[in-house]
């Protein structure tokens, strides 16, 4: 069980940190892959999304879409930014 | 699981395509996915892709309200409903995601 | 097949049909749910005295009306307004002002949230 | 002033308010003025406020590759053009104006 | 005869200065109204797009689309940002 | 009834359908009128090797293709290009890398600007 996941879209409209809970889970997608977040925060991209736009973002941190829906099937719920 | 996506995009923007990828993806993994199309989502109703994903299983509502006030008229492969009808939806679906 | 509780966020776009068609689908969703409409960031301008027909846009003040009548809440970012310096204007539903952190607080219970 | 606009912004935008009214006072001014419709805009030709301007003097022009694209057929008062005949438009133009 | 005119749409999407002459005209419209200039500077705003979001712009600065169209006229060109 | 300066200038969503619909706007007015399309601040990304039919958008190697065989010019901003730390794509036209001044100089004696 994984808690809120968050589908951001836009590099420059992020949910507030206080929005975010320790255990929420970060989805780049769209343009947001411009913007890879830091190392210890607990986010992946959508890999088709980061290819698209010829990003360099972490292998490990890439998610194909049935990755991204397993996560959206694990969450208790899903906000997209 | 039971997927809503409720979509109010237009369909040549970045929405259309994240919707129609993740809906393809959930249907591979066997998901009931049901869309609902509203304001500017209702000219999705006139591209190929969203009939192609409808005969994969994708089920697809519309607001009549908006599809009128667009001149849209949707093939009968489409339901018409209401903001009712979404709450409805909304009341079986596991996950809801909004685009706009 | 319960009653969830469902957020509806107005988040930026405050003066465009975009916020007409958020409290379309509230008023909707409060039929079968429990409803919390709330603005934060540049969506708190919709709740100030604006006058969409000036720009093409439908009124929003039934869909507000509505809301009341269908006990939803109506929730403003109390930031947000003091940020922009705006003054709310006298709708006919109560409109709470919260601080964020309430606000994270209702997202965090919420079951569903629509960001618009 | 012959003023051109090209409007490639869906029908329900604040571009289409400012485009409705710019045309309006316009015409109300007595200028010649033209609408060359693209991409989103081409939606816009399903609106009744561009007919009510066209029966008051605007003349409707609209990428027919973009019209079939998004399957709209457009009624008779609105002409068929392409990108070329844009560039046309253009030459004629003393102002263009582009709205996406 | 004006310079040319710069019809500014968004808030916070603005040409940068070096490309405004002296001469240029700005005329704020849409939200951009939400975001007055300084005195000093040569702008004014849709009167309709200011009422529509009731917000407090100088009478003076304020034109009505007649207005605006005329100023069009008389540009040497028009860029809309 | 003369044949006009005309700069497509490219600001912004440089992964969309708004620029395939920006340079099949330029290549056509290219045959009718001195082209010149601008990259600036986002809109540069357009020029890197990214892929648009990854996220359902045409390419648009045949509309920067047909611009060079139009004699028109493709310009992208230098310190748009430094920020972001992007590489441009070997395109089949020769792009320039101007300074904003530069730029802002093309601006200004153009006839016609179309803003994307």
């Amino acid at each position: 069980m994984v808690n809120t996941v968050w589908l951001i879209k836009r590099p420059a409209d992020f949910p507030e940190f206080e929005m975010l809970e320790e255990e929420d889970y970060i989805i780049l997608i769209q343009d947001a892959v411009l913007r890879p977040l830091p190392e210890n925060k607990k986010w992946v991209a959508c890999k088709e999304d980061v290819e698209a736009r010829n990003i360099k973002v972490p292998e490990d941190r890439c998610l194909s879409y049935e990755e991204i829906i397993d996560i959206i099937e694990k969450a208790s719920k899903v906000v997209v930014w | 699981m039971n997927l809503l996506i409720v979509m109010a995009s237009n369909p040549y923007s970045h929405d259309f395509n994240t919707v129609v990828k993740l809906i393809s993806a959930a249907l591979n993994r066997n998901h009931k996915v049901k869309i609902f199309f509203m304001a500017n989502g209702e000219y999705c109703l006139l591209r190929e892709e969203i009939k192609n994903l409808h005969e994969k299983g994708l089920e697809v509502y519309y607001c009549a309200h908006n599809a009128e006030q667009r001149k849209i008229k949707p093939e009968s492969w489409a339901e018409s409903s209401s903001m009712y009808g979404l709450a409805k939806l909304m009341t079986e679906a596991d996950k809801v995601l909004i685009f706009d | 097949m319960a009653k969830k509780k469902v957020v509806v966020l107005i988040k930026s776009n405050p003066f465009s049909w975009k916020v007409f068609e958020a409290l379309r689908l509230a008023v909707g969703a409060s039929m079968e749910h429990k409803m919390q409409v709330i603005f934060i960031k540049d969506g708190v301008y919709s709740l100030t005295d604006w006058k969409p027909q000036l720009i093409g846009i439908e009124p929003i003040d039934k869909s507000i009306e509505a809301l009341g009548m269908m006990e939803a809440e109506i929730i403003a970012e109390e930031e947000a307004i003091r940020e922009r310096g705006v003054k709310l204007k006298n709708w006919p539903t109560e409109v709470k002002v919260l601080s964020k952190d309430d606000i994270s607080e209702l997202i965090k219970e919420a079951e569903v949230v629509l960001t618009w």
